[in-house]
């Protein structure tokens, strides 16, 4: 089927660059995975659980490395920089070594927000304010000083999200439904706790999530309050007040919490838009990369050979990415075996 | 007949003496009970209604007619109405036939509580008699009929669905004792009779028995325990009575003359609703009635339980069978003895206390009033002329437009003059405040509306939600203005050719009673005639006073969305029983329900008509 | 001393400080209570509401708030018609939910 | 508190402050009400410093008040400021210094409108030419007079002669910093540690030895407003606003606030006493205020300047427990001496506010 074995570089071992990495295998390629961290997996083995069945995150990780562990994986690997060439592209790999390929594809994922960038919510300055992915970290370690049987905990929707002044004005789309993971995982940790979730627009679009914010309602007495944090101060006794506006009683609000959790949004990784740069990628206005179309063609790019899967194009929720990564992987295959 | 013991006494009549004793004891110090405990003016029209003779005729009938020959079971249900009556009327028989016996052969007895119904063993037949013979005929017949009733019951009890019954009451402890004993007092007597045939003689039924028992038991010894049996088993029931629902047996009696009397509930506990419910027999008709009943857990919120928990005093379940009623009134429909289970369920609503009282005083009915006057008639006439309609559509068919429409459009087509009350929605009729049990409050937002409505000089007022025609007909001080619903409304004007409705051949519709229409107001033809001009009528698989409720009834309080769907479901598939095309109603509040679930269109009768026309 | 001017009260609502007895008690009784997500269809359809600002929407977030006089002058001019149970996309039985609520006391409690 | 995150905020927001050669300029009102406190920045910057900084006397108000009291449009108050740089420029000056906050926020909302829109400075330097015939080049570099003792706290630190400690205790005085609202709340890069955790005056209070105190309200406006104070209808609003600060700190009990604005200290002083008087609460101990300092009185106060040549006694909260508590020495009975050591009139005591 295929006459002379191309070479397909996979950007980022995610669970994107995984599933990818495990569909090429499975379609006879022998794709190779670039990765700058020492273990594969990506933001999603970091989580604990996840969202809409409560499913660990071991579950999905742990078959997907298991299944690409015969593919040649390179790594605390960074690519330091890519040549395009007539049909070909070379990477230059930060080990000094070269790789000539005929395929590339992103799967360079996202950038978590950096909160402290949000000055007023004092992340990195108040102690008792912690981002998604510490909280995440104590599901799976507990261990955590500032998590101290918290009585009153809050949830700041779309930190470093919809906000031009952070840089971001896109959606980060799982924010919402991951806050109401986490507030449920919390008062199943600390039932007596008191859980706000601060939102601008609750946005529960996929499958079963209203149902988990029903269940956040009613079975958990989260209390969901629509308004933006303003700021954040920090009491006599170390506790954080956080004041927002209650923009349904249309009134200011004050509240004292034990611990504030901030969603941090998803931005591009900056890598990927160096990368892109380098071979004449688009990179959207919103730092993602640019998909030929955002219809029915997102994994493709607007340069023969070079292909997108999962976060590298804006945010996706987990099912989305490995579609992506499965539909991306095709797309190589019909891209390789195309006459020319 | 000669008497076989001088002093015409065994000490076995004790029990039932003693049984006989308590109850009547029970009885009369219940009555009197119940008699001091209703509002004086009732007293007084119940004593009135006494010595009326028109009354007193009518109460001796219903009480001949529904406590032994239970004529309204025998048109629910043949075998029911069987069981039921063999056993009221032959037991009532045999007591009569008993002391027509004593008072032909014995009449010195005839002082003796105990004689008619031992008789058999206090007697030797000398020689027969015509009248002794066909008395013991009779006996014997009676006794027959009750047994063949008792068979009926205890097969009921093991197997309802024989006797048609789907559910049957699930019954307490003391309802057992009470059944039981009941059972047992007939196979006795037969038992106790037989064995003495021989000395008292006896017809077709106890004659053989005695020859049969006479083949295998070589002597008397086992009769008298026989009667001691006998006579137990009646104390045990009679014991028991009061505490049993067999207690409906003296309270009906009683309740019977009360109503044709005109009382009503004035009191959640007391007086006449004390009575309703020890009237209650148990019998669970209300159980398969309740729409309630499709969900399985609502079974037990039917009012024969209602009744029970009020037995009790059990506050909590009485607060939630109260609660959760639809009040859709099939309870009432179906009881035999004519238990109003939701105006019992209301007047439990009425006692409850509240932190808040409602305040309507922001409303200014004077500027409403001003508003509605300033408001100009549509049709022929600028003012107000006599046959002026005034059509109040009311909360809940604001949220169905269609049938405002439907009904103004009507109204424009009949070339008649009209204005709307609430064109930009109005006051609450004050029907579901009256439903939730807060009359006193509804009557302020009566009393506002009343001001409206006189202010409008209409001579008509129209409405197209059965919610409000039941309140508006039945509680508004409106003299002088016709309150009419629109189905029978437009069925006038249709009738009266003023409305001219093309027939739809083929078209198939079946007509949805509303509970407040229906069994509320009686309301049962018109809407059928009309519907007949316009298309190919066919009937649900219960419909006029056994029309199931959508399930949407504000009545209930406390039942949830979800718990209301399989009702709504359980009453739509009947509704569909016959295949009809469409599904017609008249109330905004069964649309909304229905439609919500329904395979095929739902429209309000006025959507049909106004089609046609 | 007069000055002419005076402190005003904050506008804030401290939750710290709010006393929500009530909502609490409403979300034991009847859990659906809990669900409202304040779309305001319930405000809109209400009979009462153009007399007097009812809804049960405003109800529902007044108890969390702490506007108990507020939420007493509305609760006062429900008419119980059904509207806001018919509309609400959550299903709640508000007409219960309303009536529950004028059954509690200030402190949660049913009155008897 | 994580202080090590400030300390990343602070060095992301360090702006460039040249070392010499300042045009100054004068606040409207805070002579008025701190009288000392300009006459001792510029004694402590050039006598005790050695730095060039030059005023003039030709230099008017920068129309910030009017502006921001809506009582003249915003092209009115640029021309005013160009004459400013007017003066500057004839002198010979590229770097400007200003003494109130809000002259600091009103230039650089001037220079920003202006770099966004040019043809409106362009317009301005006609209208400055037409009103009266100056030309003007725009400062090189523009600052606040705090953001020079912030640059020069490590020098005075090296003169102080008391540092803000509790001599008793050795323990570090605990001090609440005020920044004025349009220090860096407008441009947030234009301020020394940014809008939300600006270090321009915590950079001082540390470097004298003191403690800052974070306190949820510490963001919060000291509640003058312009024209919440000005128009008495409005002015509950104002004090109230000030209520929420003090409400907000007590439980820290600080020693002092320090402010870097002309109406900061004034309101958070005087309204003391009004909150005393409505309440009847005071937040100081023993039944004293909390002192509200200027910046540069606490310069002066640390490098040895008699209190009651630093104005204090135009203080409505008295400052003798703060002085009491450093261990500056100062004389009771010279505190209402005038300049030519005569007695000037004593104030009334307020009710519930203890002054002395």
């Amino acid at each position: 089927m295929v006459n002379r074995q191309p070479v397909i570089s996979i950007i980022g071992a995610g669970i994107a660059g995984l599933e990818a990495a495990r569909q090429l295998s499975a379609l006879g390629y022998k794709p190779v995975l670039i990765e700058k961290a020492p273990v594969v997996g990506g933001h999603v083995a970091e989580w604990n659980r996840l969202f809409p069945d409560m499913s660990p995150s071991e579950d999905l990780t742990g078959p997907l490395r298991a299944q690409t562990a015969g593919v040649r994986t390179l790594l605390n690997t960074e690519v330091a920089s890519i040549n395009r060439l007539k049909d070909e592209y070379n990477l230059i790999l930060s080990d000094g070594s070269s790789l000539l390929c005929q395929a590339v594809l992103f799967a360079t994922g996202f950038h978590l927000f950096d909160a402290s960038k949000k000055e007023e919510y004092g992340y990195g300055i108040y102690d008792r304010v912690i981002t998604n992915r510490d909280l995440e970290a104590w599901f799976n370690h507990k261990d955590d000083r500032r998590i101290d049987h918290p009585k009153a905990v809050g949830f700041v929707h779309c930190v470093g999200s919809r906000d031009v002044k952070a840089g971001n004005a896109q959606c980060s789309k799982v924010c919402c439904i991951t806050a109401i993971k986490e507030a449920i995982e919390i008062k199943e940790e600390f039932p007596d706790a008191e859980v706000y979730c601060f939102y601008m627009d609750l946005r529960l679009f996929g499958k079963k999530y209203e149902d988990f914010y029903i269940k956040a309602q009613r079975d958990y007495g989260i209390h969901f309050i629509r308004g933006r944090v303003s700021e954040v101060g920090e009491a006599v006794d170390g506790r954080v007040v956080v004041k927002a506006e209650d923009t349904l009683n249309g009134k200011p609000i004050k509240v004292t919490l034990d611990l504030l959790v901030l969603m941090a949004g998803i931005v591009c990784n900056p890598d990927a838009q160096h990368y892109a740069r380098e071979i004449g990628v688009a990179v959207d206005d919103d730092g993602f990369l640019k998909s030929r179309n955002n219809v029915d063609a997102i994994t493709e790019s607007s340069r023969p050979g070079v292909f997108f899967a999962g976060s590298c194009t804006g945010a996706k929720t987990v099912p989305e990415t490995l579609a992506e990564a499965r539909s991306a992987a095709l797309a190589i295959h019909q891209y390789l075996n195309k006459p020319r | 007949m000669r008497e076989r013991f001088a002093n015409g006494f065994d000490p076995f009549v004790i029990p039932f003496l003693i049984g006989m004793a308590f109850v009547l004891g029970y009885c009369i110090v219940a009555m009197i009970r119940v008699y001091f405990q209703l509002p004086k003016p009732d007293r007084k029209r119940f004593l009135v209604s006494l010595v009326t003779p028109r009354t007193a005729w009518k109460n001796i009938k219903d009480i001949f007619l529904n406590c032994l020959i239970h004529v309204k079971l025998w048109k629910r249900n043949k075998v029911l109405g069987y069981m039921h009556s063999s056993i009221a009327f032959g037991w009532f028989m045999i007591i009569v036939l008993g002391h027509l016996e004593v008072m032909l052969f014995v009449p010195e007895r005839i002082h003796l509580f105990y004689y008619p119904i031992f008789f058999n063993y206090f007697v030797a037949e000398t020689e027969q008699t015509l009248p002794g013979s066909l008395l013991m005929f009779l006996m014997d017949f009676f006794l027959l009929i009750i047994l063949s009733g008792i068979v009926l019951a205890i097969i009921k009890r093991f197997a309802s669905r024989i006797v048609g019954m789907r559910r049957t009451t699930r019954l307490s402890l003391m309802d057992r004792v009470g059944l039981y004993s009941l059972w047992a007092i007939f196979p006795l007597r037969l038992l106790a009779e037989s064995f003495t045939a021989h000395i008292s003689g006896g017809s077709f039924l106890t004659i053989p028995a005695n020859w049969i028992f006479r083949q295998f038991l070589g002597n008397d010894l086992h009769a008298l325990p026989t009667w001691w049996a006998y006579s137990i088993a009646l104390c045990v029931f009679m014991c028991v009575l009061p505490f049993t629902r067999y207690m409906h047996i003296p309270a009906e009696m009683l309740l019977i003359p009360m109503r044709n009397a005109g009382i009503k509930i004035r009191h959640p506990r007391k007086g006449f609703a004390l009575l309703e419910v020890y009237s209650c027999p148990a019998c669970g008709v209300c159980i398969d009635a309740c729409p309630m009943g499709v969900r399985k857990a609502n079974c037990k919120d039917a009012t024969v339980y209602l009744n029970r928990q009020l037995r009790r005093g059990n506050e909590r379940r009485i607060a939630e069978i109260s609660d959760k009623c639809l009040l859709c009134g099939k309870c009432s429909a179906v009881c035999q003895v004519g238990v109003e289970g939701p105006e019992l369920r209301v007047a439990q609503r009425e006692r409850r206390k509240y932190a808040l009282t409602p305040d309507y005083g922001m409303i200014d009915a004077a500027s409403l009033s001003q508003h509605l006057s300033d408001l100009p008639f549509c049709g022929p006439e600028t003012a107000p002329v006599e046959g002026s309609v005034l059509y109040f559509a009311g909360c809940m068919t604001h949220l169905t437009p269609a049938i405002r429409r439907a009904t103004t459009s009507l109204l424009d087509k009949a070339g008649l003059s009209w204005k709307m009350m609430d064109p930009d929605g109005g006051l609450c009729c004050g029907r579901p405040l009256m439903m939730a049990g807060r009359s006193e409050t509804a009557q302020e937002l009566i009393k506002k509306n009343v001001e409206i409505i006189r202010a409008s000089g209409c001579n008509t007022l129209l409405l197209s939600c059965p919610i409000c025609y039941k309140v508006f007909k039945e509680e508004y001080p409106l003299q002088g203005i016709r309150v009419v619903h629109h189905s029978v409304f437009f069925q006038e004007l249709i009738a009266a050719g003023k409305l001219q409705v093309q027939h739809e051949d083929g078209l198939r519709l079946v007509w949805h009673d509303p509970c407040e229409l229906g069994r509320g107001c009686g309301i049962y033809e018109q809407p059928r005639q009309a519907l007949s001009a316009a298309a190919d009528l066919v009937e649900a698989g219960r419909h006029h006073a056994e029309s199931i409720c959508c399930g949407g009834s504000l009545g209930s309080l406390s039942l949830g969305f979800e718990q209301r769907r399989p009702m709504t479901q359980n009453a739509l598939k009947d509704l569909t029983v016959a295949d009809p095309d469409q599904i017609v109603t008249g109330c905004p509040l069964c649309l909304a329900t229905f439609s919500r679930y329904a395979d095929r269109p739902v429209h309000d009768i006025a959507e049909i008509l106004d089609g046609r026309s | 001393m007069d000055f002419g001017y005076q402190i005003n009260p904050s506008s804030a609502v401290n939750l710290d400080q709010v006393d929500r007895r009530r909502y609490d008690a409403l979300v034991r009784l009847s859990p659906d209570a809990a669900t409202c997500m304040g779309c305001g269809s319930c405000s809109a359809t209400c009979t009462s509401s153009a007399w007097s600002g009812m809804s049960v929407r405003k109800v529902l977030l007044g108890l969390q708030r702490g506007r108990d006089a507020e939420v007493n002058r509305m609760l006062s001019a429900c008419m119980l018609c059904g509207k806001c149970t018919m509309v609400c996309p959550r299903g709640i039985n508000t007409r219960q939910l309303i009536l529950t609520l004028c059954r509690l006391d200030k402190n949660g409690e049913v009155v008897r | 508190m994580i202080y090590q995150g400030k300390q990343k905020i602070w060095a992301d927001y360090q702006k460039e402050i040249p070392d010499d050669h300042w045009f100054y300029v004068r606040s409207c009102i805070r002579q008025n009400f701190f009288p000392a406190s300009e006459k001792y920045f510029l004694v402590i910057c050039r006598d005790m410093l050695g730095r060039d900084i030059f005023e003039t006397e030709h230099h008017t108000t920068c129309a910030g008040i009017a502006y921001h009291c809506d009582t003249i449009p915003q092209e009115t108050a640029m021309t005013v400021v160009a004459r400013q740089f007017a003066l500057m420029t004839e002198a010979g000056y590229e770097n400007f210094v200003t003494s109130c906050i809000t002259s600091f926020g009103n230039y650089c909302e001037i220079l920003e409108t202006w770099r966004e829109f040019p043809e409106l400075e362009a317009k301005i330097r006609e209208d400055l030419w037409k009103a009266c015939r100056r030309e003007f080049n725009k400062p090189k570099y523009i600052a606040h007079a705090s953001d020079l003792v912030y640059k020069f706290r490590g020098e005075i630190a090296e003169r102080a002669k008391y540092r803000l400690v509790a001599r008793a205790t050795g323990e570090p005085l605990r001090i609440v910093e005020h920044i004025g609202c349009h220090y860096a709340k407008m441009f947030p890069h234009k301020g020394v540690g940014g809008a939300e955790y600006p270090c321009v005056l915590s950079g001082m209070a540390e470097a004298w030895g003191g403690q800052v105190i974070d306190y949820p309200e510490r963001r919060h406006c000291c509640g003058y407003g312009f024209r919440q104070y000005h128009i008495k209808a409005n002015r509950g609003y104002s004090l109230s606003n000030t209520h929420k600060k003090f409400e907000s700190m007590e439980p820290f009990h600080p020693d002092m606030i320090i402010t870097n604005c002309p109406g900061c200290p004034y309101f958070l002083d005087r309204w003391q006493y009004v909150i005393s008087e409505m309440t009847g609460k005071t937040y100081g101990q023993n039944g004293y205020g909390i002192p509200a300092l200027t910046y540069e009185e606490l310069a002066g106060l640390v490098l040895g300047i008699d209190p009651w040549d630093l104005g204090f006694q135009m203080h409505q909260v008295a400052i003798e427990p703060l002085l009491d508590k450093i261990g500056i020495p100062y004389d009771p009975a010279r505190k209402y001496l005038g300049v030519d050591e005569k007695k000037i009139k004593t104030p009334g005591l307020p009710t519930t506010l203890k002054c002395c």
